[in-house]
């Protein structure tokens, strides 16, 4: 009996897990299709595969980018903002999510080192807030039209940037 | 401003009968650990707590059986592990790990690492004292040379070269039956070395048995499940000053005289050859320390599973 | 033999040592000097002064007992409130850690006490002064029998029960005091709290001994207690017996009523800024107060020293008194505590109400002369 | 009362570690908050810049303090992706079942703290001794009470004791008896329902837009669980029920971590069965490649991700971590106001606060 039940269950959620599967190929089709006539050449790289969908796109149309996944495709869930300092410029790499497809979404966005600055997606998702002030405090990035960019972790009168590379750990 | 509303789905409070419950609820709790058995705690002073065979605590250090390669000290992520040189009554000039309590993160790494079971997490753990100074543990107050290993580690038995011993003769190769072995001969001092090809060798041993000068032995060695790197030898550079043989806590370097590299000095007496180091990578633990001690830039640790790519490309390697 | 009787035999035993040296200095040393050692034999062993002595004698004995009691009352508490959740209590000073709570008050009383720089310090000051010494005079009111009472003269306090009430609502004021003199938010609210809790919850918790003072007919606790010798007053008066033990919970700010010393929201309450021993003082206080609530329920509600009389009248009053302490503490170990405005809730709109009917029922029965 | 603003932090009981509640307060009403945090921050993001790759692991343990092994396990996790590494079928499945304890542990340690900041002295003390069992398996497995650094690139420390699979399984067996006496305590208790019910509401769109994840979001209505929907390990092959409740107050949490506690339980039954023999471990690389890769695990708070930027050398060049709570308490003025401040603690108390991944 229990077998039963267990075996039923086992394979209705094989077949929920094919049809998101199914879902999740027809979001990144119609991404694949859609997404460069919207944004234009400023969309320098798209490239999806097994529900991952990996984009690079010109800071300038950021929030177009964002507002669009997320209306259209709807990426309602911004996991993380990460911050990367290469050197030479800086990285921000946003992970989106959509619950209704169970899918996931990379925007690299790349910015200048002397010009550190980018549009907030905040207005977008209300989780940014704090994402957009933890990368405002750790790396200097300044994003415009956000709320209450303030520090975050580190005291307000803190006058460096701890994780751009030029920022030497003292090492005993 | 957001406010939010109360719900109305908000019971009617009534405190007869849903108070009741919790209350019966340790009223049988009390019943039960008073004539049922003790309550949990233990009073720890008096009764001691039993800490499972894998407890992390403080470490012991067996001497006998480090070789004092200090791969410990490189692993340990909080640098709270230091090599200190002891002259030993018995083992002589040695190096021996301490263990600095204060910065001790118990995280186990540097028992993991050990290429010879030589240190190991004991279960206990009362360190506490009333100074820095009183808990920073040098090698001696460590010291207990033959503790049982609880966990071994897996070891496999493999075919090391004592290279002093090699007269050259390639017996092993043709005995061995994968023809795993592969005698090279070292450019300019007219030696050979037997080369075996771990990847091949089957670990059967009859080099050992059939050797006829005993120059291979089979020797136990843990398996450590860190990756490790191993030497690069560019012997362009080599002034055949030994360092790298000295600093060696598993006698992987040997030197070999080169003949024919004597000088005569003005007054007729002849000079000891020069010598170049030779490698016996079966033996290796990849604790860099000879590359440390070089002081002509001709070693180099690289990644084993780089060292395979760079094979393949040609580079060559002793 | 009562507490008067004893307490002037050994008033007068001691005056009796006293005086025979002062007789003999006054045999001893000429003339004036000592006709006034005389004198003052004479004065010491006159009626006024050996009653004025005799009552301090009595008062301190009542006191001793009663802070007995309370070392008693917390070790149960430590005690049994381990036993709910699975754990020892103190264990090692004295036996099962009796005198645990000793360690603990000398440890208060070594530590350094601290006063905020911003606080009010007159204020400051009095407040647990005149919170301690408020409880403990409502220690003087409670007999422990018709025998173990502070009396002048074997004559008892009239209108004792009405008296204890009366000082059990001093404690609101120097609580509100000592929230507002610490000048800390924390202590404000919750000297806010306490008192708004506590005079809310004066009302049913008088409403409530009202009718025992109904049924009794008198406000002492000798004659309340006597007219329980044959029935309880717990058993007829159950509505009134529950809404006092609720309302005694909320005077003496236990859990599930706690709310002025939240610690989980006002770290603690309006004690917050105290320190060393004036915060000792009260935390002893809450526990006098305990003491205190349990024997008046045990007097006004469960029949006080009747009993079978194997076992003495006192022996009886204070187990009854620790029983209705275990159900405090039963209560604190298994209910979380609630919120402000649930407590006001639950006093205006379900304690008063259930007090009235009690009142009515009582009214009922004396009417119909069952009593 | 006029409007004041009152600290709740950073050293005050409610807080749980260490961050600071600002609330503006009307007499008892709260009508604004300002969460601050950054007081435990240790610069782990620089540390793990600094570190090789096995000498990062044992660190990742002190993220949380509550549950150290889903943060050491999601690091494994993300340098294997990165490294592309194959781990062995038995490692995948002792992993399961350490996170599932792992999982038990922290809700426990949170219903704990919970039931202390209730004033619930009893259910405090109840539930760290059940944890305690937990605990002392885990402490047979990898020698650790608490910072277990038990995963490994590449696998698992070392396989599982003699005698495990019996203990484990007793324990188990235990602990679900033991989770309905503690029922009585909460659910059948009117004073538990009357704080928590209604308390705390955060409705699922805030929920979503916010950025809430984990227990607290499936206490808002989203069944969303990454155990089931996006599978890491061997959960696929495991069958168990994420768990949500419509209620969207501090009483539907409370629900989703007491159910969500039996499905832990289901779970570690289901790995120790169906556990295969073989290796744990396999070698760990000494360098990692270039490229990025992500891992994504579920937390017993939520979503936990660490992103990892390799640039072939042997420490990571970057390796970013998102803790669910950091988003969470970002949520804290959409959850209080409006209530008293008795409902501060309640509310707090309901998103299991752990200032260690928080603040990083």
């Amino acid at each position: 009996m229990i077998d039963l039940e267990t075996e039923l269950r086992s394979r209705i959620d094989g077949l929920k897990r094919k049809i998101v599967r199914k879902a999740v190929a027809t979001c990144e089709r119609r991404i694949e299709r859609e997404l460069p006539e919207k944004i234009g050449k400023e969309l320098s790289e798209l490239h999806a595969e097994k529900g991952f969908i990996r984009m690079r796109v010109e800071r300038s149309s950021i929030l177009k980018l964002c507002r669009l996944l997320k209306d259209s495709y709807k990426f309602n869930h911004l996991s993380l903002i990460t911050t990367v300092d290469w050197d030479d410029r800086f990285e921000l790499v946003y992970h989106l999510f959509s619950y209704p497809y169970n899918c996931a979404a990379e925007i690299k966005v790349e910015i200048p080192r002397d010009d550190p600055k980018v549009d907030s997606v905040t207005p977008l998702w209300g989780g940014a807030n704090w994402h957009e002030r933890e990368a405002y405090d750790m790396m200097g990035i300044v994003f415009l039209n956000h709320p209450d960019l303030r520090r975050i972790l580190l005291p307000q009168e803190y006058e460096y940037f701890p994780l751009r590379k030029d920022f030497k750990m003292e090492l005993e | 401003m957001q406010v939010n509303s109360e719900p109305a789905k908000r019971e009617k409070v009534s405190f007869t009968g849903l108070v009741l419950k919790p209350m019966w609820a340790t009223l049988v709790q009390v019943v039960r650990n008073s004539f049922r058995g003790k309550p949990n705690t233990v009073l720890y002073p008096r009764e001691r707590l039993t800490v499972p065979p894998r407890y992390r605590g403080k470490h012991v250090l067996s001497f006998t059986r480090c070789i004092g390669c200090g791969q410990c000290v490189k692993i340990c992520p909080n640098d709270c592990m230091w090599m200190k040189k002891i002259n030993d009554p018995d083992l002589g000039k040695i190096e021996r790990p301490g263990v600095d309590y204060s910065r001790c993160l118990f995280c186990g790494l540097c028992v993991e690492i050990c290429p010879t079971d030589a240190i190991l997490m004991t279960g206990e753990y009362e360190l506490s004292a009333y100074d820095r100074k009183e808990i920073c543990f040098e090698p001696e107050e460590l010291r207990a040379d033959d503790f049982p290993v609880r966990e071994p580690k897996e070891s496999t038995l493999l075919p090391a070269l004592d290279f002093d011993r090699c007269k050259g003769k390639e017996e092993c190769a043709k005995i061995c039956p994968v023809h795993c072995i592969e005698i090279v001969e070292i450019e300019k001092t007219g030696r050979k070395k037997p080369e075996i090809d771990l990847s091949v060798c089957t670990l059967c041993g009859k080099c050992a048995e059939l050797c006829p000068e005993k120059a291979f032995e089979m020797k136990e060695k843990l398996i450590v499940m860190f990756e490790r790197p191993l030497p690069v030898f560019d012997p362009a550079e080599c002034t055949g000053c030994g360092a790298c043989s000295r600093a060696c806590p598993s006698d992987v370097v040997y030197m070999v005289e080169m003949p024919g590299t004597e000088k005569t000095k003005p007054d007729g007496r002849k000079t000891k050859p020069k010598k170049l180091a030779v490698f016996v990578l079966e033996k290796c633990i990849g604790c860099g320390r000879c590359a440390d001690a070089c002081k002509f830039d001709c070693l180099k640790m690289v990644p084993e599973s780089q060292l395979r790519e760079s094979e393949k490309e040609g580079v060559r390697v002793e | 033999m009562d507490l008067w009787g004893i307490s002037y035999e050994l008033t007068s035993f001691l005056i009796d040592i006293i005086n025979f040296f002062i007789y003999g200095l006054g045999w001893l040393l000429p003339g004036v000097l000592g006709d006034a050692f005389n004198g003052l034999g004479d004065w010491l062993a006159s009626t006024g002064v050996l009653n004025i002595l005799t009552m301090i004698v009595e008062a301190l004995i009542v006191l001793i007992v009663a802070i007995l009691n309370v070392i008693t009352l917390i070790w149960i508490d430590r005690k049994l409130l381990a036993r709910m959740w699975d754990s020892r209590g103190p264990f090692y000073v004295g036996p099962l850690g009796y005198f645990q709570n000793i360690a603990d008050g000398l440890k208060l009383f070594l530590k350094q006490v601290i006063t905020p720089s911003k606080a009010d310090k007159l204020s400051y000051h009095v407040a647990p002064v005149v919170f301690i010494g408020s409880s403990i005079l409502i220690l003087a009111v409670i007999p422990l029998s018709p025998g173990f009472a502070l009396s002048y003269e074997r004559a008892p306090i009239p209108g004792g029960v009405l008296f204890a009430f009366a000082i059990f609502a001093i404690a609101p004021f120097s609580i509100l005091v000592a929230g507002w003199a610490q000048n800390n938010k924390y202590t404000l609210i919750g000297g806010m709290r306490s008192a708004a809790q506590m005079m809310s919850y004066e009302i049913p918790l008088l409403l409530s001994i009202a009718s025992v003072f109904l049924l009794a007919g008198s406000f002492n606790f000798g004659d309340v207690v006597e007219a329980q010798a044959n029935i309880w007053f717990a058993i007829p008066l159950f509505i009134g017996f529950v809404v006092f033990l609720v309302c005694i919970v909320a005077e003496i700010e236990r859990i599930p009523f706690d709310l002025p010393e939240a610690e989980a929201e006002l770290v603690e309450g309006w004690t917050t800024e105290y320190s060393g021993m004036r915060f000792g003082f009260f935390l002893m206080t809450q526990y006098i107060r305990g003491y205190a609530g349990c024997a008046i329920a045990a007097a006004l509600f469960l029949g006080g020293w009747h009993g079978p009389s194997i076992i003495p009248d006192e022996i009886w009053f204070l187990s009854k008194a620790y029983i209705v302490f275990l159900i405090f503490v039963w209560m604190r170990a298994s209910l979380p505590r609630i919120r402000t405005d649930q407590i006001l809730d639950l006093g205006w709109k379900r304690l008063l109400p259930l007090a009235m009917i009690n009142l009515i029922i009582a009214v009922a029965m004396k009417t119909s002369g069952w009593f | 009362m006029a409007e004041m603003w009152i600290n709740m932090g950073p050293q005050h009981p409610m807080t749980h570690g260490l961050w600071n509640l600002r609330i503006k307060v009307d007499g008892e009403i709260i009508v604004d908050a300002v969460p601050e945090i950054g007081y435990l921050h240790r610069g782990m993001e620089k540390i793990f810049e600094h570190r090789t790759y096995p000498q990062i692991g044992p660190i990742t343990d002190r993220l949380c303090y509550g549950s150290s092994f889903t943060w050491n396990h999601l690091y494994c996790l993300t340098i294997e992706n990165l490294m592309k590494l194959e781990i062995p079928e038995r490692a995948k499945y002792i992993r399961v079942m350490v996170i599932e304890m792992q999982r038990i542990a922290s809700h426990l340690m949170w219903i704990a703290a919970y039931a202390a900041d209730l004033g619930l002295l009893a259910g405090f003390l109840w539930a760290m001794r059940e944890r305690e069992i937990f605990l002392d398996l885990m402490q047979a497995l990898s020698g650790s009470r608490l910072t277990y650094n038990y995963a490994r690139i590449g696998g698992v420390a070392a396989d599982l004791p003699s005698d495990f699979e019996r203990d484990a399984l007793r324990a188990v067996n235990y602990f679900e008896k033991k989770l309905e006496e503690y029922e009585a305590l909460y659910r059948d208790s009117k004073i538990f329902l009357m704080r928590n019910q209604g308390i705390g509401v955060l409705s699922k769109e805030d929920a979503i837009n916010r950025g809430v994840t984990g227990p607290t979001l499936r206490a808002s209505g989203v069944k969303y669980d990454i155990r089931k929907d996006q599978p890491y390990e061997v959960y696929e092959e495991i069958d168990f029920e994420p768990q949500s409740s419509p209620d969207c107050d501090c009483y539907g949490r409370y629900v989703v971590r007491m159910n969500e506690m039996r499905e832990s339980c289901k779970i570690i039954r289901q790995a120790l069965s169906k556990m295969p023999q073989g290796p744990v471990r396999v070698k760990t690389p000494l360098i990692g490649p270039q490229g990025d890769a992500i891992g994504r695990v579920e937390d017993p708070r939520g979503e936990g991700i660490m992103y990892v930027i390799g640039d072939g050398s042997e420490k990571p060049y970057r390796l970013k971590v998102r803790s669910p709570l950091f988003v969470i308490l970002s949520a804290a003025r959409q959850m209080l106001v409006g209530y008293k401040i008795a409902d501060v603690v309640a509310i707090m108390g309901s998103i299991d606060v752990c200032m260690g991944e928080t603040d990083k």
